[in-house]
């Protein structure tokens, strides 16, 4: 079918409109915060190697049709768990990441399992019930860090537990593996530091859901994802899939939070699982992803755009107005007006397309 | 291969239908809408629901060996193949990607040994020449790399014909009214593929309502009514008039049952004057209709599923979006507005008793009396010195009580929850929640679906009744025919969204039988002209 | 034994273990040293200032619209309220009436276009519905700083702009509601008349309201919005006054929280207000599509309840603060347990 | 099937194996470097007036004067240790002392110069640690006000 350039051009607004707003206002504010281009590419290159890999952990269920999987904070839980027991054993650098991921794996995958489980006793409404899971097992995880770690489950470092005896710190320190990756092998170009080991492996991972995406599963998952009824006609296993599809992205999810906070150095232990979820499901929506289909440009479009739009905004606030915390309450607005714009877009997309199926039913005539 | 012999012994829905299919032939299955065919078709692709309704009787042969399938995946394995009426397809995928659904081709790589078959590369390559191979076969224009979703219906269908094709084992072939939905042309392209598939060796079942098409490319014919095998036909020896009669025709004592003063009855002026009357009801398209309903009469509207006739009340009770004239009782009546037929004094029992016509998490009281509270302001009283309005729940329950006594609802009380209730009861709320309107004109649509014998007779008694009593207007909407004409003055026979005659009860079935078949008279006129 | 398996399974496990773990923690409180009476007072006030939010939830539940996790919207209408009403220096009941009476047009607005919103995403209300609570805390938090408030007891002394984070309403109106006809007993044990008349007042309207037309035929939309609509019933108007009718309870509820808890919580205070009320009435009986007043009684109790007696009981006994741990793990749990039970799809 | 099982068990086991050598590999330990006069049964070292001290061949030598000590964290258990004893003005080589070593105790381990450039075996020593837990430091990445866990 041919389209007029008129009608592709209003096609491509509709499409990327979030992505597009988001390119107008970075370039109102990035003059107004008066960063120097220097110091704003450096910040972007690390935020793409810090925050890629965790965005790219919500691409499986998109392709299942799960919608955002809210529930990514479950993985991030899992490598936080990781994190402090090598943390413990003081075991450092790439091995002590690489220690980590494989010890959090076998979490991850049964947290994956469990949160899989309960979306497929809520289907249709995916999202939100993986949004109210993530703050439950939040809980949970309180309960085993703060309460088991050091009670239960003995930790011999007295750095990492608190004054009283058990319960791990509020702030877990990484030194030991700050930047191990990120510095394992690195170079500069125009002063500014690239780190490439760490884009290597987000590269790797990007073949790798390339890959995924011919295989057999993959071409499952897409199916379930557009229509479970037809797809289980036909005889492929639809809650083991759907549930397959979480799993990946739950462990996913871990190792894209270790890779973060292997950046960071430091961990919030009980609060940086939940802005990973949030961070990443904003990123991937001003990328111009919906909830149903979502691209790994998509990706890095939105992890540079939203940061951007992060790092920015505070200065632009204080030099536009005097005051820098106009800024930082901007950002939050803009964080989760993305994700109900994007979520408001969907529905509505979704009830119109529904409609126009339904006129097509109205026979040949 | 020897020939295909199937015989299978049933009752009630289905009872004592024997037939056999040779290798390489087309049978052609006939029958009216609740004639059996869906039924017998499930049993003979093995779906769940006739195992979860305590299976069936009598026994299936394939290649003279008795077969009984638990899934439709065993009727696979055995070879048996089935395209819906609905579409299976994946509508963001390929033509090829949907022939070869769940049955890809798929090369080796080394993750398998770690993770299993599932993990196993799709081979492109070969998934598009087995669609091709597939389409070839089936001698279509259609091609592999469109995506689904961009594809007219005619296509679609071919799609899921051809991974029937690609599915090697398949030796029988189950066609639910694929024509239904396709152009001529693209009909005659299906019509000459089947000839091509048969000429393969692939036995198929066509079913349709075009009987021309059947009389076309069948091999034979079986025409099902009421649940048996009422005719065996050789196309060669027969024409559509012999086949109509055959699908319609119960014997002529059907219409004993109309007494005397039926025949008596005069019918009042026109209440309701229909004119150029288009409704969009997805499946039930109405594209011209033209009536009048005179006042006092029981007015009945048939024809088969998916002509229209649906639509019509649907359309004038503003459920879904339409156009023309509607005129009643000397007012027009505003369309798309349902709260503007009810208060002229139009109710209607919908066909979709549990989707629109209940409420089924509630209670009896609450569902009979909702209307006529939304509508009419009953069954409100005044408190705090008539500030509010609030409900009364007296003469509510005593309503409800009325009506359950009236029409024999059996039920604990009125309190009890609608979900719990047979289907027959549930029909009885329906009509309960109509009359508590007090309406001037009844519309009535498939009031017998789907409910027992007994229940069936009391509901079409109560119609009957409160036609004579109140003088109220009945317009009844049914797929059944011969249940129009034991209970109805008049009947119109809608065909493609248009009026394509009106009898009266006492013409002969045939009559009626040939306007339900409306289409196949043009298709005869335009073969001859 | 058949009835008492009957009555479980009505009620549901979720909640016996909660109803039993909340007897539990009374029973166990003299051995501790905890006060009953005072924990019994606690609870009674915490009812008391939630119970309102909590009552909020019930006309979108019975619409279909799903549980209203954007009650910050509301709430967001009663700190405007309370803030004008502490601007203009209103004082005693007068300026509890006076907030509620700015608050309410503020809300009826806010619910409208809310309203509005929700009817074009059909059966994606809730995630909807937290997204736009979030985001219009986030953007009331610019406004906060902006607005041209002026009463010194509000702006930030340094800077004579901005609102504060907290604002306390003594001296204005603290309690205003409360304290009529409340009464002490003993040294511990205080009864907040007022607060509850005033609850009992709103909990009839509601009754009544759910009795008249139009709230029947909300429940109805509720219960099968095809049924309403072949009845005559314009299904998007009553979603509609149902959203509008839960904003402005919203925004009610929060002046009355406000004026028993002494302080107005501006910027996130609002962010997370609408799950304690979510899981409270799921608590209650609830389901995501069907919500009594009764259930908004009893969950409000069971709920404030364990979040009143947790921090005291569990402390005494371990030494350790675990109430913050069993309040996300109960009322997060109570919304998973009743998003995932299977409710009939409807067709559309 | 079966061969899936024995695979997925092998993969398993390597991945155990991997992890105790990443484990053992990148373990950290800290090293302190005693560079004082010592006695250790019979024997008695005396220190060097000045010793350049490198591991492994890498990083910038630490540098201590007779009587002080010098702390440094390590991965893995096995090094090779290089010692140049330095003369007065800091500049000539004396001597180079080059051995490899394995570490002997988790948490702290004091490492006597003088011993180990004379060869005693017991040169190696467990110490306590006295490590003070870090200050509650904010951390480095943004926060979003509120974004905590509902209440």
């Amino acid at each position: 079918m041919k389209y007029s350039l008129r009608e592709q051009i209003s096609h491509f607004l509709v499409q990327y409109a979030v992505p597009i707003i988001f390119v107008l206002l970075s370039i109102v504010a990035i003059p107004l915060s008066r960063f120097s281009t220097e110091y704003l590419v450096q910040e972007m290159v690390a935020r793409l190697a810090r925050d890629s890999f965790l965005v790219l952990s919500l691409l499986i269920p998109i392709m299942a049709g799960m919608g955002l999987n809210f529930g990514m904070v479950l993985g991030a839980m899992a490598g936080e768990i990781g994190l402090i027991f090598i943390t413990d054993w003081n075991v450092m650098g790439v091995q002590g990441m690489l220690l980590a991921m494989i010890i959090s794996t076998p979490l991850a995958i049964l947290l994956g399992w469990m949160c899989g489980a309960i979306l497929n006793k809520a289907k249709g409404r995916e999202m939100v019930t993986s949004f109210i899971l993530g703050f439950f097992m939040n809980g949970v995880y309180q309960l085993v860090v703060l309460y088991g770690f050091g009670n239960i489950i003995p930790i011999k470092n007295p750095a990492l537990v608190l004054s009283r005896g058990f319960g791990i710190r509020n702030v877990t320190n990484l030194a030991g593996i700050r930047h191990c990756l990120d510095d394992l092998f690195s170079f500069n170009i125009m002063g500014i530091t690239i780190p490439a080991a760490t884009f290597l492996l987000i590269g790797a991972f990007c073949l790798f859901i390339t890959w995924f995406s011919r295989t057999k599963l993959g071409q499952d998952m897409r199916a379930v994802g557009q229509d479970q009824d037809v797809a289980g006609s036909t005889g492929i296993p639809v809650e083991r899939t759907r549930i397959i599809s979480i799993v990946i992205s739950t462990v996913l999810a871990c190792y894209g939070q270790i890779i973060f906070l292997q950046n960071i150095g430091t961990m919030n232990t009980y609060n940086s699982h939940e802005q990973a979820g949030m961070f990443a499901i904003a990123s991937l929506l001003v990328g111009g992803a919906s909830v149903s289909r979502a691209t790994i440009p998509n990706v890095f479009l939105g992890v540079i755009l939203f940061h951007l739009m992060f790092v920015v905004s505070p200065m632009a606030g204080k030099y536009l107005i005097g005051e820098a915390q106009l800024g930082e309450f901007f950002r939050v607005f803009i964080s989760y007006g993305v994700i109900a714009i994007a979520l408001v877009l969907y529905s509505w997309r979704r009830h119109k397309e529904r409609e126009r199926a339904r006129r097509s039913l109205r026979g040949a005539e | 291969m020897e020939g295909v012999g199937k015989s299978y012994f049933g009752n009630r829905v289905l009872a004592n239908v024997n037939f056999s299919l040779k290798k390489g032939q087309i049978l052609g299955l006939v029958g009216e809408n609740g004639a059996g065919k869906s039924t017998l078709m499930n049993i003979l692709f093995g779906m769940p629901v006739i195992q979860e309704t305590g299976g069936f009787e009598g026994k299936i042969y394939i290649d003279g060996k008795e077969v009984s399938f638990n899934s439709p995946f065993e009727a696979l394995e055995a070879g048996v193949g089935m395209v819906h009426q609905e579409f299976s397809l994946i509508p963001g995928f390929t033509a090829a990607e949907n022939i070869v659904l769940n049955r890809e081709s798929t090369t080796y790589n080394v993750l398998v040994e770690a993770f299993g078959d599932r993990l196993r590369t799709l081979d492109r390559v070969e998934i598009r020449k087995r669609a091709e191979t597939a389409i070839d076969t089936l001698n279509v224009d259609l091609h592999p790399d469109m995506c689904v979703s961009e594809m007219p219906v005619g296509h679609k269908q071919f799609t899921e014909i051809a991974r029937e094709i690609d599915k090697k084992r398949t030796r029988l072939l189950v066609l639910d009214e694929p024509t239904a939905v396709l152009t001529e042309t693209e009909a005659a392209i299906l019509l000459k593929s089947m000839k091509k598939l048969a000429d393969l060796g692939i036995s198929i079942i066509f079913i349709s309502h075009r009987l021309q098409e059947i009389l076309d490319i069948c091999d034979t014919i079986i025409v099902l009514r009421d649940g048996e095998v009422v005719r065996e036909f050789v196309p060669e020896k027969t024409d559509l008039m012999s086949i109509a009669s055959a699908m319609v025709g119960r014997s002529i004592q059907g219409q004993s049952q109309r007494t005397q003063e039926d025949a008596d009855r005069t019918s009042g002026e026109i209440i309701l004057r229909v004119e150029n009357l288009w409704v969009d009801m997805p499946g039930e398209t109405v594209r011209d209709v033209n009536l009048e309903v005179h006042k006092g009469e029981i007015f009945g509207i048939g024809g088969l599923a998916g002509q229209g006739k649906l639509g019509i009340g649907n359309g004038i009770m503003g459920l879904y979006p339409s156009g023309g004239t509607v005129t009643f009782d000397g007012d027009v009546v505003p369309l798309n507005d349902p709260m503007a037929p009810l208060s002229l004094g139009i109710a209607a029992v919908s066909e979709d008793r549990r989707g629109v016509g209940l409420l089924l998490e509630e209670p009896i009281a609450w569902n009979i009396i909702f209307t006529a509270l939304q509508v009419q302001n009953r069954y409100l009283r005044s408190i705090l010195g008539g500030l509010v309005r609030i409900r009364d729940a007296a003469a509510i329950r005593d309503c409800a009580k009325h009506y359950i006594q009236a029409l024999e609802i059996k039920c604990v009380s009125e309190r009890q929850r609608v979900v719990e209730l047979s289907g027959g009861n549930q029909q009885k709320i329906c009509l309960a929640k109509a009359f508590a309107l007090d309406p001037k004109l009844l519309f009535v649509a498939e009031p017998t679906r789907g409910i027992d014998v007994g229940a069936k007779k009391v509901v079409l008694d109560t119609l009957r009744e409160y036609n004579r009593k109140n003088r109220a207007t009945v317009v009844m909407i049914s797929s059944e025919l011969e249940e129009l004409r034991s209970i109805c003055d008049r009947i119109a026979i809608i065909d493609e969204g248009r009026v394509a005659g009106i009898l009266p009860a006492t013409a002969p079935s045939t009559e009626f039988g040939l306007l339900m078949l409306g289409k196949v008279q043009k298709t005869r006129e335009r073969v001859t002209a | 034994m058949g009835r008492i398996k009957s009555f479980i399974e009505a009620a549901g496990w979720p909640r016996i273990i909660i109803a039993l773990f909340l007897l539990g923690l009374f029973v166990i409180a003299p051995f501790v040293e905890v006060r009953v009476d005072a924990s019994i007072s606690d609870t009674l006030v915490r009812f008391g200032m939630n119970g309102v939010m909590v009552l909020a939830m019930v006309p979108m539940v019975q619409a279909g619209c799903g549980l209203n996790f954007g009650l910050p919207l509301g709430i967001i209408a009663g700190l405007l309220g309370a803030v004008t009403s502490v601007e203009l220096e209103l004082t005693g009941i007068l300026g509890v009436l006076a907030a509620m009476c700015i608050a309410i047009p503020i809300a009826v607005l806010f619910g409208w276009a809310y309203g509005l919103l929700l009817n074009r995403v059909k059966g994606g209300e809730m995630m909807i519905a937290t997204y736009v609570g979030f985001s219009s805390v986030a953007f009331m938090c610019i406004m906060w700083l902006l607005l041209p408030y002026k009463s010194p007891s509000m702006v930030w002394g340094y800077a004579g702009t901005g609102l504060r984070t907290t604002i306390s309403v003594d001296g204005y109106w603290i309690r205003a509601i409360s304290d009529f006809l409340s009464f002490q007993y003993g040294k511990y044990f205080y009864f907040p008349t007022g607060m509850f008349l005033f609850f009992a007042l709103l909990c009839f309207l509601m009754w009544l309201f759910m009795r008249t037309k139009i709230g029947t035929a909300m429940t109805t939309v509720g219960s099968n919005p095809d049924y309403a609509r072949a009845s005559g019933v314009n299904v998007d108007r009553m979603r509609t006054i149902s959203v509008i009718l839960s904003t402005v309870l919203g925004a009610v509820g929060i002046i009355v929280y406000e004026q028993s808890f002494g302080f107005i919580q501006l910027y996130m205070g609002p962010f997370t207000m609408a799950f304690p009320a979510v899981a409270a009435i799921l608590i209650g009986g609830a389901s995501v599509n069907k919500a009594t007043i009764l259930n908004v009684v009893i969950g409000t109790i069971l709920f404030q309840g364990i979040l009143t007696m947790t921090p005291s009981v569990i402390n005494s006994i371990v030494q350790t603060d675990m109430s913050e741990v069993v309040r996300i793990v109960v009322s997060n749990g109570m919304i998973l347990y009743a998003l995932t039970r299977v409710v009939k799809v409807k067709s559309r | 099937m079966k061969r899936q099982y024995v695979i997925d068990a092998l993969i398993l086991a390597a991945l155990v194996a991997f992890s105790i050598f990443l484990y053992h590999s990148g373990k950290g330990y800290t090293l302190i470097f005693d560079n004082r006069n010592i006695t250790l049964g019979e024997k008695s070292y005396k220190a060097p007036e000045y010793v350049q001290v490198t591991l492994d061949g890498k990083g910038r030598p630490l540098e201590i004067m007779g009587g002080d000590r010098d702390i440094m964290t390590v991965m893995g258990k096995k090094h090779v240790l290089k010692v140049d004893i330095l003369s007065d003005d800091e500049e000539t080589v004396m001597a180079t002392i080059e051995r490899p070593f394995t570490v002997r105790y988790d948490g702290g381990n004091l490492l006597n110069i003088p011993a180990f450039l004379s060869g005693d075996a017991d040169w190696n020593q467990r110490i306590e640690l006295d490590i003070a837990p870090p200050k509650e430091e904010e951390p480095a990445q943004e926060a979003i006000p509120g974004a905590e866990k509902p209440k």
